[in-house]
């Protein structure tokens, strides 16, 4: 028999959402048992590398405005956002940036003692709140420390989740390994939050954390749940190198250029009004335009990029605001921010897919909610905002979180549990995997798949590349890597490597289909053969549901409130 | 002691050191005011000793440093190795070496003061 | 189109420029099977800028799946990698090859952790000390009500605690610290820098109810101001310094 | 619970002076002297002790000490005491916050500012001025 155990809440990811789901849950109901299960110890979610800022409305007295937030955003999203979605999440983030102060977060300061904010890439104010550069660091920290206040919080810290369990139409539990022990349980609970986080190591190079892989949008989208808006991926312009750890876009909310080999700031041809500060998709495109067109720097690895200038915002003012690039430029790539410019390139960033929901994080599936980067709610379109995702994770980690509640306040679970269902899990991950045969190196079969994401699906994206893509990924799907060659049970890393592959090569797949269908060029989905935004044939989201073979395609249509769609410049 | 709050012994620890650095360097020096090898001999000592000030000031400093290196032994024990057992024995231990030995020093200094020599 | 050239940030099978070597040698040991620790060694080609962690996946990936190691971020602010790297303790992915200046580098799990399997090592008791020290703002009114604005600190208020809210609970500095060395009950510098990170807050009300907790037979009177804690520590937390001050509240030197 | 092996260093890693700089030379000085200081307290209340069995068995005593051996033993007693007590002064100052530096944004490359200078040269002073004492002792003992 597989070992049991029983919470009422079963929150799967300790990243900002998570935790913030987990603290609102407590604080409504402290009879509830509440199981943070997370394949990582909780201080080491991939949101602690979050960096520049997180967006919300704090100085109305001063001319913001919850309207300007919320026009940015959609503006920002290339007119894909749902715009209910984008007036929730504006509506909400200021008071949950007060939250967050009042439960210790040090977020940094004006003179005068308020919460200062700083210029980010699409807003029309300065409307990133910040913490130094380490933005997302010290949000976990105030939330780690906050969910120390509740006693019926339990950390699963270092678990595995592999599937989710329900009876076709609501939600019983999951399946999970420990690794520590290599034990495998089933978790039976009443309702659960998705909160798995991005999965930018689709690409091999990334900002993300290492673990940062689709196990939770695959766990979802085995059980039934849609993936939404896969196909729009964020490049972030100023990824450092070699590494690819970011430099936050906060380097240029406090002035910091971008060159061009021959010393001009480009993005004057591309943005004139706001220059560097231009969204995302669009500053990405520009440096790749440059580079395209031979006004690039090589970097010693080979690689193209472009330069980053930050000399003359002094060596103070970088100590002050962005000691914690200043950090890495100078350990990783030997270089001081404030005596020599910067190699970047646009990197793999942010995914805007995701599990689908509605506007309160529900997915399709009863007792299911899902919240933060794993999330596809439509709040942010085709192209996200900078310091618009911290920002989602706090506000829907705190709405799911009470709306679970709710529903486990008013449901009992009365259905038979389904061992079959676990049985079949068992025989997948052990039979499947755990005791498969092959030659193939998983771990060169996952980086080919993601240096072919990288060559394939990058920031310019065209038919015959897409399809080579996803002829590649194909290709590597049928290889023999489904084996783990570590026998021991104790912390078996292979083994969870192994799974994480598994769901990677499903999810490319959803991602270059997406991008195939997609004949338009939309945010950061960039094509070469179709230049233009087609709001007659591709304004919906994109729907993909499971199938053995191959993703069902669907599409759901976007909610369009105030602002009708125009063309977008900056 | 055990039941002291850890704060509390560890002031009287820092406490007595202090007294000790003004105490102790009286009482070396007193060895330096004559030469060292006649302030050692037999009647200069016993003088010393029914001196009464100097007589009780080597009492208290045998009480300071008593308390304050059976302090330091119990520190280092506690440290060494943890449990219940264990952490009562050393308390008490060296509770009762301190006490011991402070009996066992007042002993000679009351009897030599007294004349009992 | 030239966007294409990949880039190797997991590490390429192929080296751009020809590249040095070192000899890593890495601690296996799986406490359920094995009776002692046993080292493997590798030689593994490096360049100027790859980091220690770096090596240890490359071994993982091409020589052996089966090496235990812990790792996320790789940027250092996620506090996974803790090890002991020739014999200090130091996160993998913020140590370079080239700092080390050694032909040889051996890995071993970081000390006074047990050790779940070769270089993995168990949190438990500093996630618990760390627990037990009210690591929050302590007052009654941190739940906002609707309109209210925050709680006003001035940029010098925040100096005074910054920079002990660095701490990413990695663990070096417990792992390096004498007392901790034999003190399976000592609260550790981790904590006792983060009990004094909330205390140093000017929003904070709950010095009182923290000093008591921490004042006891193996709190932070177990601190001898070895220093060793704020020598290891990879964020400039300087425990030692959180610690010394801390104690001055309990000694009276401060209040 | 059961029991888990903690991995722990031990005496060997606590007392181990080489790896992290002074500081922890300073550490295992004191806790060695503050040993030593206690074996001869004791040893000094048991030899004052003999004073009662009158002017024999003192000077028996006394002669033991005279001999070279004692003579060394001393000296490194005087050299303890004096490393003990200014170390001792030191580590107590640091200990209430004295001279540990101030709380301060911290800048990569991380230097701690409580291991700062004042107190290397603290510790530096203490093991001269034990050194120094205890040759003037030794000149003392050995002048005569
Ligand atoms: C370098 C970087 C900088 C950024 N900077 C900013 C910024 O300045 N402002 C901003 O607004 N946004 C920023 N973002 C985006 C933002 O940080 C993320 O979108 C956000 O942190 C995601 O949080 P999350 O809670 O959704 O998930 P994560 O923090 O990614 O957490 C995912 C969790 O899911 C768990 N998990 C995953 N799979 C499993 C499984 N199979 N079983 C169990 N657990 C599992 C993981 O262990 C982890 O705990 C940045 C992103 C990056 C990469
Ligand atoms: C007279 C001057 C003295 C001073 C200023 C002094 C000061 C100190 C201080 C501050 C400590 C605490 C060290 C720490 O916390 O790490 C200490 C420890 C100790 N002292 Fe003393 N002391 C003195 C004399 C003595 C004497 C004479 C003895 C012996 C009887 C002694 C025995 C000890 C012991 C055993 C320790 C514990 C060692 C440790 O924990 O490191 N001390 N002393
Ligand atoms: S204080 Fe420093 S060494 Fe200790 S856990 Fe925190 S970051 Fe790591
Ligand atoms: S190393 Fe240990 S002894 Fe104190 S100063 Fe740091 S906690
Ligand atoms: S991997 Fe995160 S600190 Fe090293």
């Amino acid at each position: 028999m597989t070992d049991s155990i029983e919470f009422d809440l079963i929150i799967c990811g300790s990243g900002l959402a998570g935790l913030r789901a987990a603290i609102e849950a407590a604080k409504k109901n402290s009879k509830i048992k509440i199981g943070i299960v997370s394949k990582v110890q909780v201080m080491r979610s991939h949101s602690v590398s979050a960096e520049g800022g997180t967006a919300g409305v704090l100085f109305e007295d001063e001319g913001d405005s919850i309207e300007s937030h919320i026009y940015d955003t959609v503006k920002g999203s290339d007119f894909l956002a749902d715009q209910d979605v984008a007036k929730r999440l504006c509506d909400k983030i200021s008071k949950e940036i007060r939250q967050l102060e009042h439960w210790g977060m040090p977020w940094s300061r004006r003179n005068d003692g308020r919460i200062d904010q700083r210029n980010f890439g699409g807003y029309s104010f300065p409307r990133a709140s910040y913490a130094s550069d380490k933005v997302g660091f010290f949000m976990m920290q105030t939330l780690y420390d906050t969910c120390q206040k509740f006693d019926n919080i339990e950390y699963l810290n270092e678990w595995f989740v592999t599937s989710i369990i329900h009876d076709g139409y609501k939600f019983m539990g999951i399946t999970a390994i420990e690794i520590s022990s290599g034990n495998f349980y089933q978790i039976k609970g009443k309702a659960m939050i998705i909160a798995t986080g991005g999965a930018g190591r689709l690409y091999s190079f990334a900002t993300y954390a290492l673990s940062s892989t689709p196990d939770g949008l695959d766990m979802a989208y085995r059980a039934g749940m849609a993936l939404k808006d896969m196909e729009f991926v964020q490049f972030h312009p100023t990824g450092i190198l070699p590494s690819g750890i970011l430099i936050t876009e906060g380097a240029r909310g406090e002035g910091g250029y971008l060159l061009n080999n021959k010393g001009e700031r480009f993005m004057e041809k591309y943005a004139a009004g706001m220059m560097e500060l231009a969204p995302r998709d669009i500053v990405s495109r520009a440096i790749m335009t440059e580079i395209d067109e031979g006004n690039g720097f090589k970097h010693e690895t080979g690689v193209d990029c472009m330069k980053l200038d930050l000399r003359h915002l002094g060596d103070e003012k970088i100590k002050e605001k962005l000691g914690g690039i200043r950090e890495i430029s100078i350990k990783f790539s030997g270089i001081d921010p404030a005596k020599e410019v910067l190699d970047i390139r646009p990197v793999c960033h942010y995914m805007m897919g995701g599990i689908h929901t509605n506007i309160d994080g529900a997915t399709e599936l009863q007792g299911v909610w899902a919240a933060g980067e794993a999330a596809c709610n439509g709040v942010h379109g085709s192209n996200r905002l900078g310091a618009n995702s911290t920002s989602e994770c706090i506000v829907w980690g705190k709405i799911t979180g009470s709306l679970a509640v709710d529903y486990i306040e008013k449901n009992t679970n009365s259905n038979l549990w389904p061992h079959h269902l676990v049985t079949l899990e068992e025989t997948r991950i052990y039979d499947g995997i755990f005791r498969g045969k092959g030659d193939a190196n998983p771990y060169e079969i996952r980086q080919e798949l993601t240096d072919t994401m990288n060559d394939k699906a990058y920031v310019y994206r065209d038919e015959k590349n897409l399809v080579e893509g996803l002829k590649k990924v194909r290709q590597l799907k049928e290889q023999t890597w489904k084996h783990v060659d570590d026998s021991a049970k104790e912390y078996n890393t292979n083994f969870t490597n192994v799974m994480e592959l598994d769901s990677m090569i499903r999810t490319t797949e959803i991602i270059l289909i997406g991008a195939i269908n997609r004949k338009e060029s939309r945010g950061a989905h960039a094509r070469t053969d179709y230049t233009k935004r087609d709001d007659t044939n591709f304004l919906h989201h994109t729907l993909a549901y499971y199938d053995p073979k191959e993703p069902i395609m669907k599409t759901h249509p976007v909610t369009i409130t105030n602002y009708q769609p125009v063309e977008r410049k900056y | 002691m055990s039941k002291m709050r850890e704060s509390v012994i560890m002031k009287i620890h820092y406490g007595t050191a202090l007294a000790a650095v003004a105490l102790v360097a009286v009482h070396i020096l007193m060895r330096l005011t004559l030469n060292f090898a006649e302030s050692l001999e037999y009647e200069n000592v016993i003088a010393n000793y029914q001196f009464i000030p100097y007589a009780g000031m080597l009492e208290i400093i045998l009480i300071l440093l008593s308390i304050h290196g059976f302090n330091g032994l119990r520190v280092i024990l506690l440290e060494l190795k943890q449990g219940k057992v264990y952490e009562k024995a050393v308390s008490y231990g060296c509770v009762a070496a301190m006490v011991g030995l402070i009996a066992y020093g007042s002993r000679t200094i009351l009897m030599v003061n007294m004349g009992m020599v | 189109m030239a966007q294409v050239s990949s880039i190797a940030e997991e590490q390429a099978s192929t080296p751009l420029s020809p590249s040095k070597s070192v000899t890593l040698r890495i601690a296996r040991f799986n406490p359920e099977h094995d009776s002692e620790r046993k080292f493997m060694e590798f030689t593994i080609p490096y360049k100027k800028w790859t980091t220690v962690l770096d090596i240890i996946l490359e071994v993982k990936k091409y020589f052996d799946h089966s090496v235990a190691v812990r790792y996320s971020c790789r940027q250092a602010t996620c506090g996974s990698c803790g090890m002991k790297i020739n014999g200090k303790p130091m996160l993998a992915c913020f140590t370079k090859i080239t700092e080390l200046d050694s032909d040889v580098i051996t890995v071993e799990p970081m000390n006074n952790f047990p050790i779940i399997r070769d270089l993995a090592v168990r949190f438990e008791r500093l996630f618990e000390s760390h627990h037990k020290i009210k690591p929050y703002l302590i007052r009654d009114d941190s739940e906002i009500t609707s309109n209210e604005k925050e709680f006003l600190q001035s940029p010098k208020e925040v100096e005074q605690y910054i920079q002990f809210a660095n701490c990413i609970k990695c663990g070096l500095c417990n792992s390096a610290c004498p007392t901790m060395a034999t003190d399976s009950s000592f609260v550790g510098p981790q904590a006792l820098a983060q009990a004094y990170r909330y205390v140093a807050d000017s929003r904070d009300k709950g010095k009182n109810s923290r000093l008591k907790i921490i004042d006891e037979s193996h709190g932070i009177w177990r601190c001898h101001f070895a220093g060793s804690c704020s020598q290891v520590c990879p964020k400039g937390v300087d425990p030692a310094m959180g610690i010394q001050l801390l104690r001055g509240y309990l000694l009276g030197f401060r209040s | 619970m059961e029991h888990r092996d903690e991995n722990k260093e031990g005496i060997g890693g606590m007392i181990n002076p080489r790896r992290y700089g002074i500081e922890r030379v300073a550490y295992l000085l004191m806790r060695l002297s503050g040993l030593g200081l206690l074996a001869y307290f004791i040893g000094h209340i048991y030899e004052t002790s003999l004073i009662l069995k009158g002017e024999v068995g003192w000077s028996e005593f006394l002669e033991l000490t005279q001999t070279t051996e004692g003579h060394v033993l001393l000296a490194i007693v005087i050299a303890m005491c004096v490393f003990h007590t200014v170390n001792g002064i030191r580590v107590m100052l640091g200990e209430g916050g004295v001279g540990v530096g101030k709380p301060a944004r911290p800048d990569y490359p991380y230097i701690p500012a409580s291991q700062n200078v004042k107190h290397k040269i603290g510790i530096y002073s203490a093991i001269v001025l034990a050194a120094i004492a205890m040759l003037y002792g030794l000149g003392v003992m050995f002048g005569e």
